[in-house]
């Protein structure tokens, strides 16, 4: 095989888009509005499970809150037609992220399980990525965020704390996911069964709004929520590709 | 106006610059002190304090994740935009109004540039790691991600930076030679190294001509380029009133309206302090003056093509941000930008504005005033209003911002002001070739030279 | 060491008559020293080429080649998916290639300036301070006293203000 | 080389040496601290460094006990999850319940027992032996059951089921008092007095959102906190969405939109109190269409004869054709479901209200169906309702209290300082009380005032068990296990009580030494009543199995039979509600609800709660009083504009927020905040509405209508930047949120392409 | 007169080569400290041998650290483990001795940790010793040592002293042996 036959391949293969290879898993998540209550459920849970700090009242004053998973609401309407929308809004982990193009050092990138990673110990803190992602949905800490002790026995062995200065978002509880493939392999399966991973929003959830599963798997759950005709994608118009599917609420 | 008649001869120019050098008031002394101290007070220890504590001694929050400290360095390579970039263009075109002030101008560029590095460090949030973004061969076997903007940033202002030093170097190897031969001492070994042992045959004459002429014709794009990219770091994103084409040229033209300003404050400065009346005239403030007329139209014409587009696309999200910028938390800002920047430079119309110094001065300072506002409002409006409006919210710099950007000009102040008393500050050679070479009749025996 | 004969002159013109007469008188290799670049130097000591330009040249052409070297190679030495682009991504890697292009083309035209200038000087060359001042300054080495004493006519005929000798060793 | 003299050549050697020596201590310096590997003396056999242990155990944080399973590692609780095998919960947890770990590691915790110092001034405590704590308290007891005085000792509690309650009870009767009283700011007496009256049901019925096809709510809060909010959830989940081609309508009736009423379908502002009417007008008009026809058809034709819907729509400010197509469409659609509580029950007429939403669900069938509601058998193990205590009891406490006929008062969990209105003047009560012992876990306000601290574990550290109510119309139970050993030098409320009847000379009747020894001598009793594949196991196995699966169920065979009693349907009927205070002097009425994160207060002090955005108006780490947009603007008041709220009984001052979703002439205040002690998280933020409420009672069960008082709002010219996570809550037409009509094949999934890779294997 | 750059240079010297010595002095003392000092290897409390154990005795590594095999965290024996044998082995030596006080007053020996990652990394033991690498690998020739030090096998067999817990060591061995998602970043850091 000559060298330029050699050179030619790898050059194909790198100006091939998105993946340069094929993979068995595409994280996907599936959000059904007509069932979101906005109770904030997933909130506290991705707070315990991802040791997210309490910034403390004046930081979110100054609009410093460190929420991974948000509930946005938006209100319809006036008295007494009035109705309040709420929509989960969490890093979509977008197949053509604007966030991963930008940072400079890649301490974010797509990986191979069509995760948008982000990783603390790379990060550098020029926050750019958070200028560019749409969803506004990765968040800086601006401090060292410290428990008063003994909260800190609470905070989860599996996640990194993060200190100051580095850019933090939703990872689809990666931890969970590495967990899942670890006992995969145990009993030496090819690849996680759909369900045997949820991410601590979608696992309590309480009306089960959220379905969270292997896109690439299409007997999965979330393939059929993301099929289901009501499904929709938010800013899709900036065809950021994402990963995270919204079904639309029904009005009755 | 190729050449411009002094009253006086070649050996003046010598005593007026090596003068400006060698001997030095207390008025110096006391600036210096001034500059320094405020520099360290205000620059460096609230910057260690945000060290210390994390980037939340800043203002930024969550939309506004950047924030003053971003503007200023975009302020800073703006400002530094007209130093080389210009004499590179008058070199070539070879005009020779601009021989007397050129070096100044290039000094500000180099300055300007060192500040702008420093924001970077100031600005990331781990500054520690910031060689991160350098490629260099490391255990880890990574490399930085070379389809960022921000690295495209680290690659420009690298190139930039080195070569305007090199410019502003090989420009003033002659006159480091001339004031080797007037001083003695430390300086005169520091000249002596400086000079390269230059001794003006003319061999070196003719290389020093073509090395300099290739490297204005490099770093024209070159600068071009810089603030095109630095407008990427913005227009590459998908941010309302950001992600725009116009942005490149909107910066450049941005960078070199308010660096011309800021060589007319320099001008002005020198001219005053410096006690070089003769070299810097009425002309250079008049072809300053148009030249930042020109420039001012242009900028004026890109600014209402932004709200143009804005307004022609329709879309939810850029009204919002165009009716923020011109309404909003921010508006006030945004008339004054627009009051600085576009209406006062009409003034300069009148050839009595262009040609008076102080108002001139007045205007400069101004226009540069506004220029920053805009880099400002650029972060802070659009960031504010983006895609999604429950994520709004307001950005308002705190006070370690605040004292931080008012210590970087100090720190260009203190710079300049090391500049002056190393560099000869007006090209001897070039003001020389401006004006009458000797002529054939045999005049009283030169002027003596301690050499 | 060499010695040299040395003719101050207050104009530029004058200085240049004298220098085609002594190269006319067979004299080699002559220099003249001023303080303003002049015109008209090639007429009397012939053209002048630069080989500043090749360096210029080669430098832009070396840094452009490594440039686009450098980003396409760490992006293949641990490819990280960004953004949906492929590992390999034109657009940006162009800019590098376009900014390491005239970094390196400043850097060679500086080597090519000191190559060709044959600056800094390491040698105690022969120099007239006046000349960096007002003076234009014709210098040409002669070895004997009676080349000296020609070289001294020409330079005084010329309407030299002041002619001298002086030792200084080859440049 | 050039030549170097010789203190050149020194100077150079000694610079060299310092700076290695430099570099070498440089390094030094940056080599990092040893840590520690403590390893155990005994290894443990459910220990496993580095792996997760899943305990199995119940919710404590509010009264709907849910199950859960505690993540464990390392011996400290991770993570709160729901247990998926629970049928109350399913896997599902709310906020509160996830930040029950806050309440284990609160930094606020009691840790030792304490005594009042000195002459006492509230607040300062100094450190005892349990031993000397115990004594104290036993020692009384003892001396006031010798003197058969013991009904001067009262037992407050809160809301407590299965053996702890039972053993309370007993503890009590030990003693020789009746004053046992189980007090929860928000237990529905007139839901209880409602269904008591109307099916003659001790019990609330299961309610089956999951089945229903048609949700009418009377201000029933059921997705927040009413009964059982995560159940609901999952009921409400269910019958939205994951049920083939069949959708459920939700439709809210309340003053104030609550989470419910976003999520409903349908939110209908009806004037506060005449929900029941409204009900009633319903039923009127199934009635009279026909759409009823029992045999007692002409009974109820006759009982709701004045509630036509005009007549109605008058009271409750209602459209009459909004009424009828409600009626129509609730009787048209089966199974159809009605419910009512919250603020419709705390009501002069409260009691009423519910007989008229049951009333309801009679004239629609719904009652015994499935998808509608369903009775509860007994449960399995012992109940709390018949000792709840309302308001105009624990009135009756204070009273007795100031009568000096109380001598100890044992108080358990509750707040009732934060939790009564100061009308109740139950602060001053406790002052005349000699000895006020608590045994809560945090320094609350009651706490504060009590004369003998024994602080008791969080329930993720002790033993204890819980029957759900209601049921999930089969018997319910589970055991909560201790998930980590305790902290502090605490003990389990059983264990204390248990310890003290020892004390006082009860050990004959009451011998446990420990709560788990008579949980398992409970549990021993539903083992027996278990079938003969339960029984072929021992009971240990038992007792293993329902640790491990952390919940029991009993399927119960057949349902009762309903059959109304004539003479409720001539007792129908809901008299307009009465609230103190005049029109005139205050115009707006109160309406205090139980906020999401803090329910009735209880979750003030983790730290989690507070800076979760309230889901409705996104504000953090405060309060806030909602105001209609209209009314705002006719008072000129914004956002962030401080108010003084007066009531006959009281006044607040507290931030504006325009809420879009209220009625013009209602104002809405969170309950939860405003806390003079519990720690300093919930430590003097916001404000407490319960402080302003007036005393006014529903009559049948002395409940307090909490949603009854009226109150004027006065602009105070301050002003604050309300704290909130949310920009503006409008979507300007982008389409965030989008929807689609009920026909669900609008879209289809071609529409946006998705773009799908399939595996290559 | 003449031009020339040599005497400035003359004049400079000294202050030019003071600078290079203090530079060159600076770096070889780091790099000095880096290569001949071992990596960390602080007292324990205990004088526990590895060699006597896992090198004499030939001791099985997981054996003692059970956890390894099933766990991310190797884990320390329990005192209980040690006094296992030891109430029968070498009952007498001072050091067991000592052991034994820990045993008998139910404290636990509290070791120093010697084999330290950052915090940002999640390495789990199962998966490498359940791929059959040796814990020498990483953990050095520990059978040979008497008291643990941080050292590693490299690649190419030949032992590092020193810190050689660097992320390139990981890389190299996940490269090697074509690990599944071996270089993806989120493998290590959470």
């Amino acid at each position: 095989m000559s060298f330029f036959s050699r050179f030619m391949d790898g050059w194909r293969k790198y100006r091939k888009p998105g993946y340069y290879e094929e993979f068995d898993y595409h994280w996907t998540m599936a959000i059904d509005l007509d069932k979101c209550t906005g109770c904030e459920a997933c909130m506290t849970a991705c707070q315990a499970e991802n040791n997210i700090p309490v910034v403390g009242e004046e930081e979110v004053a100054r609009g410093r809150e460190m929420q991974w998973i948000r509930v946005e609401r938006y209100w319809e309407g006036e008295y007494p037609n009035a109705k309040l929308n709420f929509i989960p809004m969490m890093c979509q982990h977008c197949d053509a992220a604007p966030c991963e193009t930008v940072c400079p050092v890649a301490a974010t990138y797509h990986n191979q399980d069509g995760l948008n990673a982000q990783i603390y110990n790379r990060c550098i803190g020029t926050r750019a990525c958070a200028v560019y992602c749409p969803y506004e949905v990765r968040y800086f800490n601006y401090y060292d965020h410290g428990w008063d002790s003994p909260l800190e026995q609470q905070l989860n062995p599996d996640v990194t704390v993060r200190g100051k200065g580095v850019m933090e978002k939703c990872t689809f509880c990666i931890q969970r996911i590495r967990q899942a493939k670890d006992m995969a392999k145990d009993d030496d399966r090819r690849r996680v069964q759909d369900g045997e991973v949820q991410p601590a929003c979608v696992q309590t959830c309480p009306t089960k709004a959220l379905v969270f599963g292997n896109r690439k798997d299409r007997e999965s759950e979330v393939y059929q929520s993301m099929t289901d005709p009501r499904n929709y994608r938010v800013l899709d118009e900036l065809n950021t590709d994402s990963s995270v599917f919204y079904l639309k609420k029904v009005d009755a | 106006m190729t050449t411009e008649t002094f009253k006086l001869g070649y050996n003046d120019i010598h005593d007026d610059v090596v003068r400006s050098i060698v001997k030095t008031g207390p008025k110096y002394y006391i600036a210096l002190a001034t500059a320094g101290s405020i520099t360290l007070l205000c620059f460096f220890f609230p910057w260690f304090y945000q060290l210390y504590y994390g980037i939340g001694a800043a203002g930024m929050n969550h939309p506004g994740v950047w924030g003053t400290y971003l503007a200023s360095f975009i302020f800073w390579i703006g400002l530094s935009h007209s130093g080389t970039l210009l004499s590179c263009v008058l070199h070539l075109t070879n005009s020779s109004w601009r021989k007397a002030m050129y070096r100044s101008a290039e000094a500000m560029t180099l300055f300007s540039l060192v500040v702008a590095a420093t924001y970077v460090m100031v600005h990331v949030g781990r500054p520690w790691f910031v060689h991160w973004a350098v490629p260099y061969p490391n255990q880890m076997e990574l490399w930085p991600n070379f389809r960022s903007p921000l690295m495209f940033d680290v690659m420009a202002i690298a190139t930039y930076i080195t070569g305007s030093t090199i410019f502003i170097y090989m420009g003033s190897i002659p006159d480091f030679a001339a004031v080797r031969d007037r001083t003695s001492g430390w300086r005169n070994t520091m000249y002596t190294l400086l000079s390269l042992g230059w001794r003006g045959t003319d061999k070196e004459w003719h290389r020093l001509h073509w090395a300099y002429t290739f490297l204005a014709v490099l770093i024209i794009p070159l600068a071009v380029s810089v603030h095109s990219i630095v407008s990427w770091d913005f227009a590459m994103s998908i941010v309302p009133s950001l992600h725009q084409t116009i942005f490149a040229p909107y910066f450049v033209v941005g960078a070199i309206y308010s660096g011309t300003a800021g060589i007319v404050t320099v001008m002005f400065v020198l001219r005053k302090t410096m006690g070089f009346e003769q070299y810097i005239t009425k002309v250079h403030f008049d072809n300053l003056g148009k030249l930042l007329l020109v420039l001012s139209l242009i900028w004026t014409y890109i600014n209402g093509v932004e709200l143009f587009t804005a307004w022609y696309s329709g879309t939810s999200e850029e009204y919002e941000a165009l009716g923020y910028k011109l309404f909003g938390y921010y508006a006030w800002l945004y008339w004054e930008m627009i009051l600085f920047c576009a209406v006062a430079p009409l003034l300069m119309f009148s050839t009595r504005f262009r040609t008076s110094f102080v108002p001139m001065l007045i205007l400069s300072i101004a226009i540069n005033i506004g220029m920053f506002t805009e880099r400002f409002l650029i972060i802070a409006t659009s960031l504010s209003r983006q895609y999604l409006p429950d994520a709004w919210g307001v950005y308002v710099p705190s006070l370690v911002e605040i004292s931080i950007m008012v210590g970087s000009f100090a720190l260009f102040t203190t710079l300049f002001l090391v500049f002056v008393k190393i560099f000869p500050s007006v090209s001897m050679y070039e003001v020389k070739e401006t004006m009458a070479t000797p002529k054939m009749e045999p005049l009283a025996p030169a002027s003596g030279s301690p050499a | 060491m060499t010695s040299n004969v040395i003719g101050l002159f207050h104009d530029p013109e004058s200085a240049l008559t004298a220098a085609g007469e002594l190269k006319g008188a067979g004299f080699e290799s002559l220099e003249i020293m001023s303080p303003v670049p002049i015109h008209g130097v090639e007429a009397v000591l012939g053209k002048k080429k630069s080989v500043i330009k090749n360096f210029t040249f080669m430098g832009a052409l070396i840094g452009g080649i490594s440039g686009f070297a450098l980003a396409a190679g760490t992006a293949i030495a641990w490819p990280h998916p960004v953004g949906g682009r492929p590992i390999i991504t034109m657009p940006p890697f162009l800019i590098i290639t376009y900014e390491l292009t005239i970094l390196f083309g400043i850097l060679a035209t500086v080597l090519g300036f000191i190559v060709s200038s044959r600056l800094p000087a390491f040698r105690n060359r022969v120099y007239v301070p006046e000349s960096a001042v007002d003076k234009f300054v014709v210098t040409a080495p002669c070895d004997d006293a009676e080349h000296f004493k020609r070289a001294e006519a020409i330079l005084n005929q010329a309407g030299a203000e002041q002619v001298r000798a002086m030792s200084g060793e080859e440049s | 080389m050039p030549n170097i003299d010789r203190r050149e050549f020194l100077k150079l050697v000694g610079a060299g040496g310092v700076s290695v020596g430099g570099g070498f201590m440089l390094r030094e310096a940056n080599k990092d601290q040893p840590e520690y590997l403590i390893p155990h003396v005994l290894a443990p056999e459910d220990f496993s460094s580095g792996l997760d242990t899943f305990y199995n155990s119940v919710c404590s944080m509010c009264p709907a006990g849910c199950g859960i399973s505690v993540r464990t590692r390392e011996g400290r609780a991770k993570k709160i999850e729901g247990n998926p095998a629970h049928p109350v919960s399913q896997g599902g947890l709310c906020t509160l319940g996830q930040a029950g770990l806050q309440a284990l590691y609160n930094p606020d915790r009691l840790t030792a027992p304490m005594r009042r110092a000195g002459a006492g001034d509230a607040g300062s405590f100094e450190e005892i032996t349990w031993e000397q704590g115990l004594k104290q308290v036993g020692d009384r007891l003892d001396l006031l059951r010798a003197a058969r005085r013991g009904n001067r000792v009262a037992l407050l509690t809160q809301g407590v089921r299965g053996h702890l309650a039972q053993l309370l009870e007993s503890f009590m009767r030990q003693l020789g008092s009746s004053r046992l009283l189980h007090y929860d700011f928000d237990h529905p007496h007139t839901l209880y007095a409602a269904n008591q009256q109307f099916f003659g049901e001790s019990r609330l019925p299961y309610y089956d959102l999951a089945n229903t096809r048609l949700l009418l709510s009377f201000g029933a809060d059921y997705l927040n906190n009413w009964i059982s909010p995560v159940h609901h959830s999952l009921g409400f989940g269910e019958s939205r969405q994951s049920r083939p081609d069949v959708r459920a309508r939700f439709v809210q009736i309340e003053p104030r939109m609550s989470i419910s009423g976003a999520a409903a379908d349908e939110w209908i502002p009806a004037k506060p109190g005449t929900e029941g009417i409204l009900a009633l007008g319903m039923a009127h008009h199934i009635v009279a269409e026909g759409n009823y026809s029992g045999a007692d058809r002409g009974a109820w034709t006759t009982a709701l004869a004045d509630y036509t819907p005009d007549a109605v729509a008058e009271q409750t400010g209602v459209p009459a054709t909004t009424i009828t197509r409600l009626a129509d469409s609730f009787a048209d659609t089966a199974p159809s479901l009605a419910i009512g509580g919250g603020a419709a029950g705390n009501h002069s007429n409260g009691v009423d209200t519910l007989v008229a939403v049951n009333a309801l669900n009679y004239l629609a069938a719904n009652i015994g169906q499935e998808g509608g509601l369903v009775f509860n058998p007994e449960p399995a193990g012992p109940a709390s309702q018949q000792h709840q205590a309302s308001y105009s009891a624990m009135v009756e406490l204070a009273e007795a209290a100031r009568q000096g006929e109380i001598d100890v008062l044992i108080i358990n969990g509750t707040n009732p300082v934060f939790t009564l209105p100061p009308t109740a003047e139950f602060a001053e009560a406790l002052a005349q009380i000699p000895l006020v012992v608590s045994l809560s876990s945090f320094l609350d306000e009651t706490t504060a005032l009590a004369d003998v601290i024994l602080p008791s574990h969080t329930y993720l550290e002790s033993w204890g068990d819980d029957f759900p109510e209601p049921g999930m119309g089969f018997s319910v139970g589970a055991v909560s296990q201790p998930v980590v050993s305790p902290l502090y030098n605490t003990r389990g409320t059983g264990d204390i009580i248990l310890d003290l009847a020892r004390r006082m000379g009860a050990s004959s009747v009451i011998p446990w030494q420990s709560m788990e020894e008579f949980l398992k001598y409970g549990w021993r009793r539903i083992y027996q009543r278990g079938d003969a594949q339960t029984l072929a196991q021992d009971f240990d196995a038992f007792w293993t199995s329902v640790l491990k699966a952390g919940a029991w169920g009993e399927t119960t065979s057949g349902t009762t039979a309903f059959s109304l009693n004539p003479d409720v349907i001539a007792s129908i009927g809901v008299a307009p509600p009465e609230f103190s205070g005049s029109e005139e002097d205050y115009p707006f009425i109160l309406h205090p609800y139980l906020s999401a994160n803090f329910h009735d207060g209880r979750g003030a002090n983790l730290p989690w709660m507070q800076e979760l955005p309230d889901p409705m108006t996104s504000v953090v780490y405060g309060s806030w009083v909602e105001v209609n947009p209209v009314t705002a603007e006719q008072m000129e008041l914004s956002e962030g504009d401080l108010v003084d709220i007066q009531s006959p009984h009281g006044q607040l001052r507290v931030p504006v927020f325009i809420y879009p979703a209220i009625m013009p002439n209602v104002i809405a205040i969170p309950i939860g905040q405003g806390h003079g002690e519990y720690g300093r998280y919930a430590k003097d933020r916001g404000v407490n509405p319960i402080e302003i409420l007036s005393p006014q009672l529903e009559p049948i069960t002395g409940n307090l209508a909490s949603s009854a008082t009226r109150v004027s709002l006065t602009a105070t010219g301050g002003r604050v930047k309300l704290v909130k996570t949310s920009g503006v809550s409008r979507d300007l037409g982008r389409d965030i949120v989008q929807h689609t009509g009920a026909g669900v094949e609008v879209s289809s999934a071609v529409d946006n392409s998705i773009p799908i890779t399939e595996v290559t294997t | 007169m003449n031009v020339s750059i040599v005497p400035a240079l003359k004049v400079l010297r000294p202050a030019a080569m003071l600078v290079i010595v203090i530079l060159v002095g600076l770096v070889l003392g780091y790099w000095a400290n880096a290569t001949f000092v071992p990596g960390n290897s602080p007292e324990q409390p205990i004088a526990f041998s590895h060699k006597i154990h896992a090198g004499d005795n030939e001791v099985p590594c997981l054996y003692c650290h059970t956890q390894a095999r099933r766990s991310p965290s190797a884990g320390v024996p329990a005192v209980s483990k040690c006094v296992g044998c030891h109430l029968e082995v070498a009952t007498e030596k001072p050091q067991i001795r000592l052991l034994m006080s820990y045993w008998e007053n139910r404290e636990p020996i509290p070791w120093i940790k010697v084999h330290d990652l950052p915090d940002f990394v999640q390495f789990t033991h199962k998966r490498h010793v359940l791929a059959n690498i040796e814990c020498q690998t990483c953990h050095g020739p520990v059978e040979t040592m008497d008291r643990i030090t941080v050292s590693s096998r490299a690649v190419d067999g030949s032992a590092e002293v020193g810190h050689p817990w660097k992320m390139g060591l990981c890389l190299s061995c996940h490269r090697e042996n074509e690990v599944v998602n071996g270089t993806d970043c989120l493998t290590c850091h959470k």
